[in-house]
């Protein structure tokens, strides 16, 4: 089994790659950080200018861009910082205290 | 196995000396060691250097403490030097000097058999430098029979490339002119 | 003249970048999410951005620090491109080796030869103190890299403590505001200006909040050949106590008041990439981060007049280009000889 | 066939790792090491090896660079002892752990202060639990040879661990001797082209020296002995093909007169030739002793070392550096513990000898071993005793 699969790291020694090296790139996908957020990004489509602000200006890779053209806020990863809210030049996402 | 303690001043080529004879030994088939006195080396102060001569695998890596053979490259040194120190009873001393054997027995603690040449005009004549090293070397294989002459031209090719003519004609003169005590 | 030959180099090398286009900006992510980063850190984000402008053929060298632990917290990794991490004063020697290696096995054709970025990219303490060493030697040796300095003014990742980085007045837990403090006591290092002097091709200044600028400077660092140097304003809302959604609004206000101009220097000559036609006064900034909340009216003011002042140095600087080449020339020409 | 030249012992170790191909040399100069790395740079500034040299400006940035280079999957080579070696040892550890295949010359120098640039083992026996394959060489021969065998070692897929070839400073590494120097085609047919196992690689993305939580460490720690326990076998093959190639042959334990004998000294380095002809001499005057050389320190090699000891009284364990405040001499402390519990085993004695270059004399040898013949019959096991020291 690959280290990535295995939870919390508990592997036995063997299954280690050489030198604990990390040989599949971008596993830290598997890790969701949006049980970090305490309020999540909501963007009103009637306002939005489809500017890719909010994409761009995201730390934590959270936007994707939908296929109509607006940007969607993955909840799998968004840690609710709120940077793309107060840099939206319409005033179009509003952040909204989760439940 | 001969050993050879050399006596010289920092820059005047004593290590350069010992590789050679060292050089000149291995190619004549024989195992040699060849190094100096270890340590920082400033110009113009005392150093020492040292080689080993065997048929046979050397398997000593002390310093060389009783020599077979001396050589001491500049003559200022015996007055600062003892240089025949833990000098084997037949042994031999080779030294660069304008004085007779007589008067340097007189003069400092050296008690056995001596080569003397003046080795500082020979090296002005011919290299026009007081650098003795490979002109003692002249002498050194004229008093003992530790390496031979074209081995250690070979090795003086080797180590001086287009200097080596001049160097080696220091050694021949050198090789002339060296007085063996009997 | 050698000045004109370093000029045409740059030109050569710079000839097929046109510069990213905010709507048409690299949609691959070589960071991936799932990192461990701090809610609106922009130090992460700033990172991100330089990834964006480099590209999948890139390795990075990254040392100790916030962006290290991260990124590659055992089992996982956020990179997608080659990383690797050896210890946190080392970044510029790791990456002169990396350097070193691809050359050497290029040139032998041991693999396929190409252009590959090597980065090193670190944190103010691996820049600016402990990795100043190795930083400084391989500017020196000229290796083909691009270092990377994510400045967030402290070493955060063991808990806000002071660096050379600091700024003046600034609060951290090694430089706590008291009685005989007023928190850091000393001027901030100035890391692109020993860059600088090392007479390398490529130094330039970066602010996330002036994404393109940061992505433009990143790609002409990496395609102009010799070692770069970017020191990238990142802010750090854990350690500047400021609220997560700050971080870009507070990087803005840096370059808006001059607390951090937006310059880069391409072979020696100094040129400002953003400018500030009516600078913000520095309280504004101050403002909003607690770090700074202790300060007086007269430390504020100190602040102000130093921000002044290197703001008139650096246009001093941009003006000494061309008075620099005309002396040049008059010294080089036949009367003078 | 090779060619048998007077060369100075320096010299051989660079010219094995020439001939060894290296892609990249990042060092930095420091007393004695430095002949190696200066005849490196003349070679790659002539031509004669086509390598990037990299003029790092300390020694901890050249073992950084050199982990850098490995990573990137070329041959790598750095030389240093002593201060340099002190200095790198934050990132010895790391280089071990991330499993990159360097060779490294130890010109063993004394550690400081006093500073002193003369030879004995203090700055090898501070990085002994690095996770480095360590060798020991005697002559200069031999640092040419096992030159050549750390590289065949250290990238061997079942072992990619670095290695150090410990040379004495001065005493070997300044000393012109004869050295046979083999063909390139033979050097070719020991020592194959440098496949790395993982590289950083813009198509094949990995990440090298990750967060090791608590969760993790002690696997990675585990992973890293056993690589090194393992190594041996590797290391022993490879010293049996080098023999069968080149005509010269080596082991872990290598043993000198032992039959029967009643006293063995055990050494390590140049030291054991000398130690070779005091147990000759000995010999002759009718004194049953014999001579163990540790030829390999690390992976430490037990069973060969239990084997070598047996049917000995007395083992006089001759250290080159002093455990300060501890139970004996490094080397004394863990033949100690290999022999523990070991039925009929000798009685281990410590001498400490040769330290700052101070000189390791024939004399010395027949004293350390007439005091362990006599320690031995007063039923005594001494932790250490400094030879020679002045108690004035």
């Amino acid at each position: 089994m690959k280290a990535s699969e295995k939870t919390g790291g508990i592997i036995g020694w063997k299954d280690l790659e050489l030198g604990c090296a990390l040989i599949e790139p971008g596993t830290s996908k598997g890790f969701k950080t949006g049980d970090w957020r305490s309020q999540r990004p909501v963007t009103d489509k009637e306002k939005c200018i489809r500017c890719g602000l909010c994409w761009i200006l995201c730390p934590d890779m959270a936007y994707r861009p939908t296929e109509d053209g607006f940007f969607d806020s993955d909840g799998n990863y968004c840690k609710g910082c709120g940077i793309c809210a107060r840099e939206c030049p319409t005033d179009a996402i509003a952040m909204i205290r989760e439940e | 196995m001969i050993e050879i303690r050399i006596h010289g001043r920092g820059g005047q080529g004593a290590v350069t000396s010992a590789e050679i004879v060292a050089t000149a030994a291995i190619e004549e088939g024989k195992y040699a060691q060849g190094f100096p006195s270890f340590g920082p080396e400033r110009r113009g102060a005392p150093v020492t250097a040292f080689v080993r001569v065997d048929d046979k695998p050397i398997r000593l890596r002390e310093k060389v403490y009783h020599p077979d053979i001396v050589v001491v490259l500049d003559p200022t040194l015996l007055e600062v030097v003892d240089v025949a120190e833990g000098l084997k009873d037949n042994g031999m001393v080779v030294i660069n000097s304008t004085q007779s054997e007589d008067e340097i027995k007189s003069q400092y603690k050296i008690r056995s058999r001596m080569a003397l040449v003046d080795a500082t005009k020979i090296a002005l004549d011919n290299l026009g430098l007081p650098i003795t090293n490979t002109t003692m070397l002249g002498a050194l294989i004229k008093a003992t029979s530790v390496v031979n002459i074209d081995s250690i031209n070979r090795a003086i090719d080797r180590r001086f490339g287009p200097i080596a003519p001049k160097n080696k004609m220091a050694l021949e003169q050198a090789y002339k002119e060296t007085r063996v005590e009997q | 003249m050698i000045a004109e030959e370093l000029m045409a180099k740059e030109l050569e090398e710079l000839k097929d970048f046109r510069g990213f286009k905010p709507r048409e900006l690299p949609r691959e992510e070589l960071v991936s999410p799932g990192h461990r980063a701090c809610l609106g850190c922009g130090e992460v984000l700033a990172m991100r951005l330089v990834m964006k402008a480099l590209g999948r053929d890139t390795i990075v060298a990254m040392p100790t620090g916030c962006m290290e632990i991260i990124s590659s917290s055992f089992p996982q990794t956020a990179w997608e491109v080659p990383w690797i991490h050896v210890a946190f004063e080392n970044a510029a020697a790791v990456a002169s080796g990396i350097e070193a290696g691809l050359k050497a096995l290029m040139r032998k054709g041991k693999i396929k030869d190409r252009r590959i970025f090597v980065v090193a990219m670190a944190g103010d303490g691996g820049t600016a103190d402990i990795g100043v060493q190795a930083l400084s030697g391989a500017f020196e040796r000229g290796h083909d890299f691009v270092y990377v300095c994510l400045d967030n003014e402290a070493y955060m990742n063991t808990g806000i403590q002071r660096s050379s980085a600091t700024p003046y007045g600034a609060m951290t837990t090694t430089s706590p505001p008291g009685k005989r403090s007023i928190g850091q006591m000393t001027w901030k290092k100035d890391m692109p200006a020993i860059a600088v002097a090392h007479n390398i091709p490529y130094v330039a200044t970066c602010a996330p909040s002036h994404y393109i600028d940061l992505m433009n400077k990143v790609r002409k660092a990496a395609l102009i050949k010799g070692p770069a140097y970017l020191h990238i304003f990142s802010p750090c809302p854990t350690g500047w106590r400021c609220p997560s959604d700050m971080s870009i609004e507070v990087s803005r206000l840096a370059v808006q008041t001059g607390i951090f101009p937006l310059y880069e220097v391409v072979n020696g000559r100094y040129k400002i990439t953003v400018r500030v036609d009516r600078r913000k006064p520095v309280e504004e900034y101050l403002k909003t981060q607690r770090r700074f909340r202790h300060l007086t009216r007269d430390v504020i003011e100190r602040i102000q007049r130093r921000g002044d002042e290197n703001m008139v140095k650096l246009e001093c600087q941009e003006k000494f280009h061309s008075y620099y080449m005309n002396a040049l020339q008059y010294a080089s020409s036949p009367a003078q000889s | 066939m090779g060619v048998r030249v007077a060369m100075e012992v320096s010299i051989a170790a660079a010219e094995a790792a020439k001939l060894a191909d290296v892609d990249v040399i990042a060092a930095y100069p420091i007393t004695p090491q430095t002949h190696i790395v200066e005849h490196l740079a003349e070679l790659v500034a002539d031509g004669e090896l086509d390598a990037e040299y990299v003029p790092v400006e300390s020694e901890h940035s050249a073992l950084s660079a050199c982990i850098g280079s490995s990573a990137a999957g070329a041959r790598t080579f750095t030389a240093t002892c002593a201060q340099g070696l002190a200095l790198m040892h934050e990132i010895l550890f790391i280089a071990s752990a991330l499993r990159t295949p360097i060779v490294m010359m130890v010109v063993n120098r004394a550690l400081s202060a006093p500073i002193n640039i003369w030879n004995d083992h203090s700055d090898i026996m501070a990085e002994r639990d690095c996770g480095w394959i360590q060798t020991f060489a005697e002559n200069g021969q031999e640092v040419f040879d096992l030159t050549l065998h750390a590289f065949r070692v250290a990238e061997d897929h079942r072992v990619l661990l670095p290695i150090m070839v410990n040379l004495d400073g001065f005493i070997l590494s300044h000393m012109i001797e004869p050295i046979d120097i083999p063909e390139k085609e033979e050097v070719r047919r020991y020592l194959p082209e440098f496949k790395p196992a993982m590289r950083l690689d813009p198509d094949r993305p990995i990440s090298m020296g990750p967060v090791g939580i608590p969760e993790v460490y002690t696997e990675a720690k585990k992973q890293l002995d056993e690589a090194l326990v393992a190594s041996k076998g590797p290391i022993i093959q490879a010293w049996d093909e080098f023999g069968k190639i080149f005509g010269r042959h080596y082991k872990p334990v290598e043993t000198y007169r032992c039959e029967d004998a009643e006293v063995l000294l055990l050494t390590m380095g140049s030291i054991s030739e000398t130690a070779m002809t005091a147990v000759d001499i000995m010999r002759e005057k009718g004194v049953s002793v014999g001579l163990i050389r540790l030829r390999l320190w690390r992976p430490f090699p037990l069973d060969e070392l239990r084997a070598a000891v047996k049917g000995a009284d007395t083992l006089a364990v001759v250290d080159r550096a002093v455990s300060t405040g501890g139970p004996g001499g490094p080397v004394c402390s863990e033949v100690r513990s290999a022999l523990f519990g070991l039925p009929n085993r000798p009685k281990v004695l410590g001498f400490i000898a040769g330290l700052g270059g101070r000189d390791v004399t024939l004399e010395m040898f027949e004293e350390m071993v007439n005091q362990s013949i006599e320690y031995a019959k007063e039923g005594k096991e001494q932790f250490y005793e400094l030879v020679g020291v002045r108690e004035l």
